[in-house]
């Protein structure tokens, strides 16, 4: 193709967008967008799996069979979230091997809030209420980007997300009417899950890169600061209604903006984690690397299992 | 009344640990359909389990929840089969637990479908069709395993063959399970015996596995003597409850 | 004569939690030889536990007993630093583990001598010498292992670079620390940190072994955030006493 | 040798032992002396250190700091007792490496009752107090068994045994003296051991094989019925000190013999254990050869360092 053609057929391209269509796997679209939209979509995908072991932690230590079924369903939406990402990556031409490959080796980030440790079971509560919550408000706008297959499988992640943030907040709140020890619970777990929380909307606009393009593509409606005042505008009022202390001294209700004021978050810490360095990097590396190396025999045999299927079945045609 | 009461635990036990020895597994399968399906397998059978323990509670009469029975009893008052408290050893371990139970579980609930309890009645109702699918499922990967590769070839025959001498625990009646059969509320499980070794050898050698020989088999669990791995279950399953007691959660 | 009690349990909880991951190699090491060392040491570090508990009993002066201490906190009363919890994962681990903190612990021990302190003056007195036998102990292993073969070269390497991010926390200063260093009753471990740094690395460097270079470091233990190995720690520890509570033993 | 020469050797022998004097390793003595000395000793340490593993399983569970200190001593001095008898076996020409291997193949046995699962706390009583206690009157005869090394290690043994099956009654002493559940416990215990620990005094004379020729060597020097009956004799008034009840309904006082007449012990499970099916044959010698195998990479580095450093000494001294 010439110059011009391309440049004729990116024009297209970007006047659909800009007339919200939906862009799907067999349309034309510019390399950027595919390899942007393969990074976008495998992150969020590996932030799912990588997202079921904190959560994992706590199932065979759940306080009661109810809970220990809705964790268990929790964790099993999570597996849900990340194959149906991973299939829509696979539509713009890579494999989901080699998707895990990107993990294994460190290639492909996930979202760094999982480097956290589940210390009690007050994060069962914490992360539901919190990490989701702000998983939506990054995730919501997304039901309508340009890509298809990511727009649809938002639009279930979203449903089933804002299900989980309500049945977090609810662990929250049985345990902010609970006892004495409860109550410590659940302050302990906001205490470490609030800044990590805010963190999870990405670096500070100043330092965000990717941004304009993707407010092009529709795969950025807001910017990380907007989405993040968002996301404490929502929260603090949930967190009074808890009775619990959000461990900010800052933080305080601007009756000029209509939003609240909030105090410096820890960039050293968000960057720390990111490169690798946070609490639990390894551990999760660790349990996704041994749980595919592991793995690797059985996948072999359920692939020797189906050839000689097939060759059977192919003598007995013939 | 006691005996309707630990009927019901025999069948509950088993539900709620191998539900909890899935439950480990969950995010460290070999790839994320068979962690979906085995999370799964764990949510139905612990479905199964609440349904048990809170018609157990009802029947007792002692005001006790369905998580006093989950949670609040000691080791020697669990009254499982030790085929369900063996470890995650590998995968293959996880699936011929999973099928050599499946297979009796299932013919165990077609027979409960015609207990003159009610509610045993309904919770067999119910349940038929996932236990339908979890055999199916476990016995694929049976077959899948053992006629793949040479590797899980072995793998399996290994786990088969570890694992087969808790088979004949399952077809033992306790004193409950007599009464309540002769009552026709329980079922009367030594009878399906031949068929269910009939069944499994079946299974086994499609997949060109060996039919194990062995005729050493190992019991206690349903008196509540179990395997030394059960105490390690327990301290996980009860932690919270024990540290703390009498809490809403 | 809160700080003192805190004090106390900071060095406390890491004998026991070091005591309780060795006590789980018991019958398990890679000859005799090793499994009654170690055995050894794990008997060490419990007995100056349990010296150290019954002190802070008597200082709390609530009537608490030492094992009330030892098996009825919540996780988040731990003070031990991280890296006394992290497992068994094999025996290069095990003997890195050991090898990091015996330095600094006899640093420690050394100075606790010193203590104005006449009951932590007369622990310390007593442990030293035991001590100074885990630490002749781990290293030499270090050096064993780091000079060993190529696999237990590179074996060791890997726990020692696994490991390494939990030394810092060591040095790190509770409040507690400070005041009962201020005191002239506790260590201020934050003096000896260059000289560990410096004795580690001359037996890594004797051992044929990298020092590690990296500038990231865990913490959370001294405040009673853990690492998620620890809860399972705690169920097993706490079993008996969360079971039946209030019982003579 | 002629065959007279060598009968004259096993004449002055068999003499010696009949005169109290001990054999020393560098002493003449007849193969089949070796051999049986071998066997029973290196049965001896095996089940020393596999009988770790029963008690091993409650270290970390231990209900106080006092308990888990006694009992990581006991297993402690297990370990010991093992690495002695091992020793003592390896003055007659054989290897410890070759011990081991004739123990992970199941060529060498090691006493049954290790074979059985520790369920409670209490079975940590239950086993200082019978199975200590079956292994002491096994055990105090041979202090002066003909063997020298043999010998001296079974003082220093029984000793310790003897403190260990002290210790265990007191735990069952403690427990019967306690609340409801723990006395309920030990007797469950005691129920669960009683039975198997009749068995290890070994099949009834009828079946013993061996008998004689150990007699004349004082590797035995009373039948096993004789020993189990004495067993009995001493455990059933500590049984009723404790306030609990002997599993056996056939068991009375006998005025006429003054010994206890007891029930018929079921052979059939004996056999059954002893032939490798008992309740965790497998789960033991699993944990002996994975511990095993886990170290050799241990083994060989402390081999090759210790070479190493022999190279470097002669160098300097060269």
């Amino acid at each position: 193709m010439s110059e011009k053609e391309i440049k004729n057929l990116e024009e297209i391209f970007e006047a659909r967008i800009a007339r919200d269509e939906k862009i799907e796997p067999k349309d034309w679209m510019p390399e950027k967008y595919r390899k942007t939209h393969i990074r976008q979509m495998s992150q969020h995908a590996h932030s799912e799996i990588v997202g079921m072991l904190p959560e994992g932690n706590w199932i065979t230590r759940a306080p009661s069979l109810r809970r220990k079924a809705a964790l268990l369903a929790k964790v099993q939406d999570e597996a849900g979230h990340g194959l149906y990402l991973y299939s829509a990556c696979e539509t713009l031409g890579i494999t989901r091997d080699e998707l895990y490959e990107q993990l294994h080796t460190g290639k492909a980030k996930y979202s760094s809030i999982f480097n956290y440790p589940t210390v009690t079971w007050a994060d069962m509560g914490a992360i539901g209420w919190l990490v989701d919550g702000a998983a939506i408000i990054n995730q919501v706008p997304l039901c309508n980007t340009s890509f298809g297959p990511y727009a649809r499988a938002m639009v279930r992640v979203c449903k089933e997300e804002s299900f989980h943030q309500r049945q977090g907040f609810e662990i929250m709140l049985t345990l902010s009417k609970g006892s004495e020890e409860q109550i410590a619970m659940a302050q302990d777990a906001l205490n470490r899950w609030w800044w990590p929380s805010l963190m999870m909307l990405g670096p500070t606009d100043a330092e965000s890169v990717h941004t304009e393009q993707s407010m092009k593509w529709k795969l950025k409606r807001k910017s990380n600061d907007e989405l993040r005042q968002q996301f404490i505008d929502q929260t603090v009022p949930q967190a009074d209604l808890l009775g619990l202390t959000v461990p900010d001294p800052d933080l305080k209700f601007n009756e000029a903006t209509g939003h609240y004021d909030f105090g410096e978050i820890d960039w050293d810490e968000f960057w720390q984690v990111v490169k690798g360095h946070g609490p639990c990097n390894k551990e999760r590396m660790n349990a996704r690397v041994n749980a595919w190396d592991n793995g690797e025999w059985v996948r072999d045999a359920a692939m020797a299992h189906a050839e000689k299927k097939e060759k059977k079945k192919l003598k007995k045609v013939s | 009344r006691g005996n309707l009461y630990n009927y019901i635990l025999g069948i509950a036990d088993n539900s709620l640990i191998l539900a909890q020895r899935l439950g480990e597994l969950c995010g460290h399968g070999p790839n994320l359909e068979t962690d979906i399906a085995l999370t799964n397998i764990s949510l139905d059978l612990l479905g199964q389990t609440r349904s048990y323990y809170q018609y157990a509670a009802k029947v007792e009469g002692a005001g006790k929840s369905e998580d006093d029975i989950a949670f609040l009893r000691l080791e020697r008052e669990y009254k499982n089969i030790l085929l369900v408290e063996q470890p995650n050893t590998h995968f293959g371990y996880v699936m011929a637990r999973q099928f050599l139970f499946d297979i009796y579980h299932l013919m165990m609930m077609k027979e409960l479908q015609k207990s003159k309890d009610e509610t045993l009645r309904a919770v067999a109702n119910k349940g038929i069709k996932e236990v339908s699918y979890h055999k199916r499922f476990s016995s694929d990967w049976i077959k899948r395993l053992g006629d793949g590769t040479e590797e899980s070839h072995g793998k399996m025959q290994e786990a088969i063959d570890d694992l087969w001498r808790y088979t004949n625990e399952m077809f033992q009646m306790t004193a409950a399970d007599t009464e309540m059969a002769e009552a026709g509320i329980g079922v009367d499980v030594s009878k399906f015996k031949e068929a269910y070794y009939k069944e499994v050898s079946e299974v086994l050698k499609e997949a060109t596995l060996t039919v194990p020989e062995s005729k050493y088999f190992a019991k206690g669990g349903k008196e509540g003597i179990h395997t030394e791995h059960m105490g390690y279950i327990l301290a996980d399953l009860q932690y919270m409850q024990k540290t703390f007691p009498n809490m809403t959660w």
